[in-house]
């Protein structure tokens, strides 16, 4: 952005007083307006504690196609939306031990908790799945939210009565891809990529599948 | 007092006590709660302190805030909120409530607008600011939200505060449409308003400033959107940066014809 | 330690006003440290001279079923019983459960309204404390729940 | 020095509803800052009313009443245009009083 057009320079006076404003007789067109938004971004946003100000600006090409998109109110066109998918599902780390299956106490746990990254923690903050904030997952839980599906019966649904037979391969499979990263399944999923985003650790995420398909879990009684 | 069982099983409320006949849901009693709370709201205090602050003579100048123009003319604050952020040809710039107290604190009183904006919320000069907006604010309860879109820069905010909802970002992808563009949603057990459109009388923007229950502060619409911009997992929004104006914009504009119950008590 | 008469002389706006009008009934009133380190509901009514507690349906305890906020929980205790001395509001799971003591005159009703912090659910009593020494509660149950994204 | 309380007295019938709203902290004395150190309790512990500076009510509030406190009671034989004064004071010793006209 070495040179400016005389219509974006009067779209910055807006912003900077410095600037001489100018008559305009029409609106900025779309590419302005999406540079002029990026270049707000970097002018408000400031680094906090441990989130940098540089997550924000150089945020991968899965969110700046899905926020242009949402932003235009225009899905995404099924070419995008298939290579999206690819690029994302080749990010899943499947689990180092082969074991998918964890402890559902411990993913109870970490499903109700929403802490974490924020510019108010800090590093040594364990981070929480933050699950229960859109789903229902346990029953007993009554605060919990609905920007997502119920979970509640996740596994008994699926069939899943022993999750490490050859059976229930698949839907395990599924359920810890779309935990690692759920834009390889829906490009444009509202669910954060836990896996893939660093806010779960392998460990944790095999707790939380447990949560979900262990016969014994309450998720599924 | 309403009961009904179909409701109670759809909630699954197996948990709660037993003892009475039937069973509200969760959210009839949420909502009991939140109407207990309605007669009492210690934004009172703010409101009081801020309109106090107004009149008091402050700063290198020894001067008040009467004749400060929040945009319908030096002194007159009924109605001003409603109508804000719009342009100011003095600043040449898109002012919020809050941007434009801090542009008439220096002006008027020469306190240090730069310094304020650093202060963090709840101390020093971002007290009484918050207090002002408070009192501010509550001057227009009743009123409907009228943003003007008549000025080119007004336009363009709006645009650019529409793609700012919209982006994605933070290492949980989050935008403000992931939990706000969609009617009948809940984060846990609090409704989220549609902030993509007017979502009624004293339900999003129309709600702030409000008393925050959880934490016994008093919060302008500059630091609610802190807070969002906080739980996105985003970096920190400067106190009156271009980004939060322009949100407040595109908010606001969607708001038009809402009634505001500002100051509000939340969660 | 200021005696009650002097702090209420410093005030500003009715200096000197409470003081000379007398309050006899009110002369036990310096802060109950007992009350307020007592664990149990039964402690705290002890430390304020009543007996052992008895339900009753004449003290009526009022609170939401659910708080959506634990930091806020409106709060109120009343009775229909005349002579009733002092009236406590009360939240059994609290580290201490005493929320605040009304003493009752007949100046006012029996019928307080306050919000108190709860640390989880709990049961909230009201507790009459009698003339005679007599305490009478009621209780109900108030759920906390975790509220807005767990942050 | 404390904000000011904010008191409304409106009768009704032969009885004054008082409402109060109190500016105050009301820290527990067990909750811990961001450096992890305890925040000393901090709280009113004592609270009085007076109608037309005769007193009529008189409690005791320990650190478990909410952040600037609520508190609602009704003064039986007050009518329009009487006074209504409340007191706090706190366990630091700081105190405070408000007036009201009864609407």
């Amino acid at each position: 952005m070495k040179k400016m057009t005389s219509k974006m320079r009067v779209i910055l006076a807006v912003t900077s007083a410095s600037l001489v404003t100018l008559g305009c007789a029409t609106g900025p067109s779309v590419a302005e307006l999406n540079t002029l938004t990026q270049q707000i971004v970097k002018a408000s946003f400031r680094d906090q504690g441990i989130v940098k100000a540089s997550t924000l600006i150089n945020t991968d090409e899965t969110n700046k196609v899905c926020s242009e998109a949402d932003a235009l109110g225009k899905p995404l066109d099924e070419k995008t939306a298939k290579l999206i998918e690819e690029i994302n599902m080749k990010t899943i780390k499947w689990p180092s031990d082969g074991k998918f299956i964890g402890d559902w106490k411990e993913g109870e746990r970490i499903a109700q908790n929403g802490r974490g990254l924020t510019f108010t923690d800090d590093d040594k903050t364990v981070n929480g799945g933050n699950c229960y904030n859109c789903h229902k997952i346990d029953e007993k839980e009554i605060s919990y939210g609905t920007i997502g599906p119920s979970l509640h019966n996740y596994g008994k649904i699926r069939g899943v009565s022993d999750p490490n037979s050859a059976a229930s391969k698949p839907i395990v499979e599924y359920t810890w891809g779309k935990i690692w990263n759920a834009k390889a399944y829906n490009a444009c999923s509202n669910m954060p990529r836990a896996g893939h985003g660093g806010i779960l650790t392998e460990a944790q995420v095999r707790h939380v599948v447990g949560l979900l398909l262990d016969p014994k879990s309450p998720v599924n009684q | 007092m309403k009961h009904s069982i179909s409701v109670l099983l759809a909630a699954g409320l197996i948990t709660l006590s037993q003892s009475s006949l039937a069973q509200k849901t969760a959210s009839q009693s949420i909502d009991e709660y939140r109407a207990m709370l309605q007669d009492g709201n210690p934004a009172d205090l703010f409101e009081a302190k801020g309109e106090g602050l107004w009149t008091q003579k402050r700063g290198p100048k020894n001067a008040s805030l009467e004749k400060c123009d929040l945009g319908k003319g030096p002194g007159v604050f009924k109605g001003a909120f409603v109508e804000l952020p719009k342009y100011f040809a003095d600043t040449g710039r898109v002012q919020d409530l809050e941007s434009r107290l801090l542009t008439c604190m220096e002006t008027l009183q020469g306190l240090n607008a730069a310094e304020i904006a650093k202060t963090p919320f709840g101390r020093g000069e971002q007290v009484n600011m918050t207090a002002l907006a408070t009192w501010v604010a509550a001057e227009s309860k009743g009123m409907k939200f009228n943003l003007p879109q008549a000025n080119q820069a007004e336009k363009t905010f709006y645009e650019v505060g529409k793609r700012l909802f919209f982006q994605r970002g933070g290492p949980h992808d989050f935008a403000c449409a992931s939990c706000h563009a969609e009617d009948g949603k809940r984060i846990r057990l609090q409704d989220l308003p549609n902030l993509t459109k007017n979502a009624g009388d004293g339900i999003g923007v129309a709600a702030w400033p409000a008393y925050r229950v959880s934490n016994g502060q008093m919060w302008g619409m500059q630091q609610r959107l802190n807070d969002c911009y906080r739980q996105q997992r985003f970096p920190y929004p400067g106190f009156a940066s271009d980004a939060t104006i322009a949100l407040g914009v595109y908010l606001g504009v969607n708001s038009q014809g809402s009634a505001s119950i500002a100051p509000a008590i939340k969660r | 330690m200021q005696t009650r008469r002097e702090t209420i002389q410093q005030s500003m706006v009715v200096a000197g006003l409470l003081a000379s009008a007398g309050f006899p009934q009110f002369a036990h009133a310096a802060f109950n440290k007992n009350g307020f380190d007592a664990k149990s509901v039964q402690d705290a009514v002890k430390a304020y001279g009543g007996g052992n507690i008895a339900e009753s349906k004449d003290v009526t305890v009022t609170g939401p079923d659910i708080a959506e906020n634990g930091a806020v929980v409106p709060l109120g205790a009343s009775t229909s019983l005349s002579g009733v001395k002092q009236l406590l509001v009360l939240v059994e799971k609290n580290p201490s459960a005493l929320i605040a003591m009304f003493h009752v005159s007949d100046a006012v009703d029996a019928n307080f309204l306050t919000r108190a912090k709860m640390g989880q659910s709990s049961d909230v009593y009201a507790v009459a404390i009698m003339a005679d020494g007599k305490a009478l509660f009621a209780k109900k149950e108030v759920k906390v729940t975790l509220g807005g994204c767990g942050g | 020095m404390a904000d000011p309380m904010r008191i409304r007295a409106q009768a009704a019938g032969d009885k004054v509803t008082v409402r109060v709203l109190m500016s105050h902290e009301m820290e527990t004395g067990q909750r811990k800052d961001a450096a992890g150190k305890t925040v000393p309790a901090w709280f009113i512990q004592e609270v009085t009313a007076a109608h037309n500076s005769k007193p009529v009510l008189s409690a005791e509030w320990g650190p478990g009443v909410s952040k600037n406190p609520f508190l609602q009671f009704a003064v039986k034989g007050a009518k329009a245009g009487d006074k209504i004064a409340v007191t706090w004071k706190d366990n630091k010793g700081d105190t405070r009083t408000d007036e009201a006209t009864v609407t």
